[in-house]
């Protein structure tokens, strides 16, 4: 997934391979993550596509199956591994995730501690800003979770940057080799008061803690035991609003000539430019935003903390 | 011509329902919403039974019914629920949280949050309802909060609360489940366009109300029966204002609502330059108009819940033949001619509009001069730009001034011990207004 | 401030009268209420107004000082009068107010209790709800207060509609004469749970109830008080966002004919559509509107229930 | 060009400064914040008098200082603070309330509250800056945060707490108080673009950076001294990166920093039907932008507080003589021609613009066939409508998929005992962005 060895890197020149892992894009609300086996084929409501069609193309190429239907054929990222990832547990998504990495201070060689593991979204990202030379210890508190996500940091290339363990950190905290280590750690747990002392002693001076929780009194309660040894504690809520365009244009009652104020029956107007006598206006333009309504109205709060500098 | 002179005051102390009301059926804790006239004749439709409503009438608004099996077959019983309602899971000590983020707990299951925020995105891109997608989140996910055991029980002994029907709830209801029909208008906008435009008793106020009726019956609302709503409109059909008669008004506040094509309110006496109404067959039209819409829509269902929660419950949306007799009080009558002459030698109060296929400037060019001076006015849209080429051609026409475009954002929150959150769902826009005051032209 | 008088209703007939209160708009910034009074005078830094000059005049005219600057003399409103009133308290605004009477269900003839009067912001706007023939009984702790809401309710013409009360609702609750009368009841308490026992005293079956609080942990604990004899208890808030109209293009680089790509130093076009030679062009519109980026962040929850029918 | 070759990872557990180490220095608890370049001779001023940053040389970021009056004059000094930072009044019983609504206290005083809601609505008509109105906040308000006694005290005894500059600091000082130079990105949408743009190490990432070179600087900060950050610019003269100066860059992250006029990355042999540049004097441009780009900014000022509250606390923005003998490396230099050929035919492996003046659409499809196929983009505007006709058109020309407009919305809340609600205060706006996966072309 990461260009860490260069001839991964996206390239005019570069084509893919058998084995590569590829992003097959149906339509925004359908994707999937497939590796690239000479004699295997896709089958979906488009048609079956045979993967040896696929070597030798390049990423974002539109690739046909034997009936005509057709389908993209990405290159992975983590965003785009955030919307086909398996769900093990409710999962981070992006701008939650963007903004603890950029809070957190994370830059390539930072070493960071996440608890828990969950669906390995926010892992993901995390392996990406620490790349190519730091490292993400990453713990659950389920076995099997654990080995499932060891296996995703397999297939997606990260395993060299990612390592899993199975721990109880609320219960037991972190390990203690880790102590001292940390440039950041991240919790996600439901009672993060429990694991907070921890965090501090594996963090370095000035290191940065950050917890994510939905309830409020989650927060109130992680606060005030971050107090003690931390400083700089700031609480976010951060939400996306999304868009939709459309092309079409309103209806300027007045445009039809000479008729008098509204006389005629309206009639909805084509929202098509695509005939041939489309009239200038001095109305809105033809393409129109408009935000979303439904939208997710909440995710979780995001307290960061950084640790006190006593030294 | 809206002098203050004594009214009937319907909503003075009708703190019960009578024949011919119209009431709110809030079925089993907002799973199910029907609004209903009331009438000895009248049946709801639960499960594959019809119930009367006849054990409704005379009772309190806020009472609860619930449905009982007696020998001529099920019927509705008046009852006083116990404190379950609130279904609150009560841990006091704030250790216990939300379970939606224990992964100690959790099993691992890809169902259990199968739906998720990036899906709902996705779902809206191909084209699903808001209420297809509230349906599929009741579906998916484990944590959904109507989702209790006392939610599934419900079903085998549905509870029917009784409300009365105000702006609000009938605002909320559509929004919910016909967003569409209402131009996605939320009840939190619409309370801005009700201030904003300063409607208060004896006003005479202009609306252009593309949103079903809505807007009208909001406004009549606030009128209680004093001055008058105009519900104005371009061209030879008036605009459908069905949802005006989910209002419980009674003749006093009816007939203070009347309609009128645009064309009317101008004249060539008044000195405002219009040109007459060409419309030769405007007799003919009004007449095709005025069956649409004095057809009676005394049952409407809005139900809220996914199928397989209410299975048992099959929407009853046609309305029984006796609701006809208790057909509610004209309303929406055209202008009468005295009336409109008042209008042009006083000028509206204020001005709203909800048009949101129409280009905002174009209409309120045109409409702009039948407002007197000083008069506020407030425009919904779902689109900025129109607003904005407005709120900027008044400015240089020196039209109106105190201008401003603004964009309610609504919140809702679960409050509930050691669980207090924003509600993971939200309604993420509730359009635009642009809001002023007219100023004298010269 | 209201029609109540149909004689002192907005119209092209009706002008500026001695004994009017106007409001006087220099900008949206700068608005003061005014009683039109025959020899005074108003100055500011525009000039010497003379209110003689006013008089006969319409609402929303123009009138200019002796040294030629202006103003306009709009009809008061409640949402005006909000933009003018002395703050003896932080006020509620237009996006709370218009929330809470919607949701609390008020129209004209109903019966409202409020505490605090406060300023008396939101007091105006329950007035205008319940005219008119209905009431608003409104109780603040400070005798003080209580007669400067007063006094504008006389000028704003308001008091036949409004009772001004001194009491402490918290300690003693409402009036008991008024039990059983309030169709409606609004709380604006540092701690609403005191008076919300009273508070379902005074309601009629079915009522409704408003508390507006700043802090979470007023709004829980007034939700848990509620839940004893109230029902559908429901917490909003609401925040109005504005924006920023402006006139002006967006740089189109390859505007400059025949220029090779980006080859010219750039210059920003003049942001105004005045000169004679504007081309058309594909690009935005000349009209653009944006968020304002500094707002209200938070001014209160709102928790509505509504009293139980247990009759 | 951008192999996996080991660098020098400035990153990597440098947490103590250096000489000729860039620092942010937060004064009285973000009163305020200067960006500086420690050296043995550089000065900070404080009240009227300079103090020497010698003692911050070699100490742990997050160390504290305050100044102290030695024999030579005031010094700063390291010292260990108490708990008091936190500054919380904790009152255990959940009864005391946030003072701010508790009428019964408060005393009429029209000055107590006298900047409201609307008062900054009104002072943002009339084309206040942000920081003009955060200062009237903190003058007009008793309850503002800040203000509180404590406070008041730093004034006479200032501390400086010493920080270490990542993107994310430097976003915020500037948003807060030169929000037009960094076009109003907010550090959530900065956030946003990088991840959108899958920036990662080895990456070769062409920006538009119309943001003062913040932008830049973020993208190269992911990189860590891998791959390559692309500054590309319309027209003559490059766009001006001294944000870029502020990160604590060592060279080979600077060098990883390289810039380029758009028409130089295009050229008849890459088969992309691009002309040359036509630019005949480019070379005489190029060394006057240079001399531009290369001007030292090593002190920069950002203060938050208000006058009134740090009136001892002069602002000190130019930087003292000695200052320029650590100058920081060269950033920004002119692309090589392989490294240009390289891109050529590899093409960038994503893109991002943050261009609030250029209309998105006309650049987008100059700038596109620059990319890699399946190479995400992320574009940052002020404005929805560019963003939608831009959006509008790759679909039309099946550019790309994938694509969304999105707006972030931050809150911040404050959280202590009983007093917990969001800030009062806050950022509305962010911006927009357009992101999404190019295509290939056939």
């Amino acid at each position: 997934m990461l260009p860490i060895d260069s001839t991964k890197k996206l390239s005019f020149t570069r084509c893919i391979r058998d084995g590569d892992l590829v992003i097959v894009y149906e339509r925004y609300d359908n994707m999937k993550a497939i590796e690239v086996c000479d004699g295997s084929v896709l089958e979906n409501r488009f048609g079956v596509f045979k993967h040896s069609d696929w070597v030798g193309k390049q990423f974002g190429s539109k690739v046909f199956s034997t009936k005509g239907g057709f389908v993209y054929l990405l290159a992975p990222t983590p965003e785009l591994w955030t919307l086909v990832l398996s769900h093990r547990t409710q999962i981070l998504y992006i701008a939650d995730i963007s903004f603890v990495i950029m809070f957190l201070e994370i830059v390539p060689g930072c070493l960071v501690l996440e608890s828990g593991t969950g669906s390995g979204s926010l892992t993901t990202s995390l392996a990406r800003a620490v790349a190519p030379k730091g490292h993400v210890y990453t713990f659950d508190f389920h076995e099997q979770r654990a080995v499932s996500a060891r296996e995703d940091f397999e297939k997606t290339g990260l395993s060299n940057l990612v390592t899993v363990g199975v721990r109880d950190i609320q219960g037991e905290g972190f390990p203690d080799e880790l102590s001292g280590m940390a440039d950041s750690v991240f919790l996600d747990l439901p009672q993060p008061w429990l694991a907070i002392p921890s965090a501090g002693k594996m963090l370095k001076q000035d290191g940065i803690l950050c917890s994510f929780s939905p309830c409020i009194e989650q927060v109130e309660r992680a606060s005030e035991t971050m107090r003690s040894s931390f400083t700089d504690i700031r609480t976010f809520e951060i939400l996306l609003r999304t868009y939709e365009v459309r092309e079409g244009k309103l209806d300027d009652f007045q445009g039809d000539e000479a008729a008098s104020l509204g006389s005629l029956p309206r009639k909805r107007r084509q929202r098509s430019n695509e005939g041939s006598n489309v009239r200038e206006t001095t109305g809105p333009p033809t393409v129109m935003a408009r935000p979303c309504s439904e939208a997710k109205g909440h995710t979780g709060y995001l307290t960061f903390a950084r640790l006190k500098c006593l030294s | 011509m809206s002098a203050n002179k004594p009214q009937s005051d319907l909503f003075e102390s009708l703190r019960s329902t009578w024949e011919g009301c119209s009431v709110l059926l809030d079925i089993n804790d907002g799973d199910r919403l029907v609004f209903a006239r009331l009438s000895a004749g009248a049946t709801l439709k639960i499960g594959n039974k019809n119930c009367s409503l006849q054990p409704l009438l005379g009772c309190p608004f806020g009472s609860f019914f619930r449905v009982e099996n007696g020998t001529q077959g099920p019927y509705l019983s008046r009852y006083t629920p116990s404190t379950e309602g609130n279904n609150v899971l009560e841990k006091g000590d704030g250790q216990s949280i939300d379970e939606l983020r224990d992964n100690r707990a959790l099993v691992d299951n890809n169902k259990a949050q199968s739906l998720t925020g990036e899906d709902i995105n996705e779902m809206r891109r191909l084209g699903a309802t808001g209420d297809e997608i509230v349906e599929a989140l009741i579906a998916n996910s484990a944590t959904f909060e109507k989702k209790t055991v006392f939610s599934q029980q419900k079903k085998y002994a549905p509870i029917v609360l009784l409300r009365r029907p105000f702006t609000r709830s009938i605002c909320e209801a559509y929004l919910k489940k016909y967003p569409t029909r209402i131009g996605f208008l939320r009840m939190d906008t619409l309370s801005l366009l009700l201030s904003m435009a300063n409607v208060s008793a004896n006003s005479d106020v202009l609306v252009v109300d593309m949103v079903g009726g809505l807007l009208t019956g909001a406004v009549a609302e606030r009128l209680g029966g004093t001055g008058y709503v105009c519900n104005t409109y371009i061209g030879g059909s008036p605009y459908p204002m069905d949802i005006a008669r989910i209002f419980n008004f009674g003749d006093e506040i009816c007939k203070r609502i009347v309609r009128s094509p645009l064309t009317d309110l101008f004249s060539v006496q008044n000195g405002l330059q219009k040109p007459v109404s060409q419309d030769s067959d405007s007799c003919n039209m009004e007449s095709q108009s005025n069956d649409r819409i004095s057809s009676p829509v005394s049952m409407e269902e809005v139900s809220l819940a996914s199928e397989n929660v209410i299975t048992d419950l099959i929407p009853e949306s046609t309305s029984s033949p006796v609701i006809k007799m208790s057909k509610p009080a004209k309303l929406g009558e055209k202008a009468p001619q005295e009336i409109i002459s008042s209008w042009k030698e006083h000028g509206f109060s204020c001005l709203i509009i909800a048009a949101p296929e129409l280009d905002t400037w174009s209409l309120v060019k045109e409409i702009f001069p039948l407002m007197s001076n000083s008069a506020p006015f407030a425009i919904y849209h779902q689109y900025l730009q129109p607003l904005a080429t407005c709120m900027h051609n008044l400015q240089l026409g020196k039209m109106a001034i105190g201008m401003q475009i603004s964009e309610p954002w609504l919140r809702e929150y679960q409050v509930l011990p050691s669980r207090t959150h924003p509600c993971m769902r939200m309604n993420a826009f509730g359009g635009y207004i642009l809001s002023g005051t007219k100023i004298s032209p010269n």
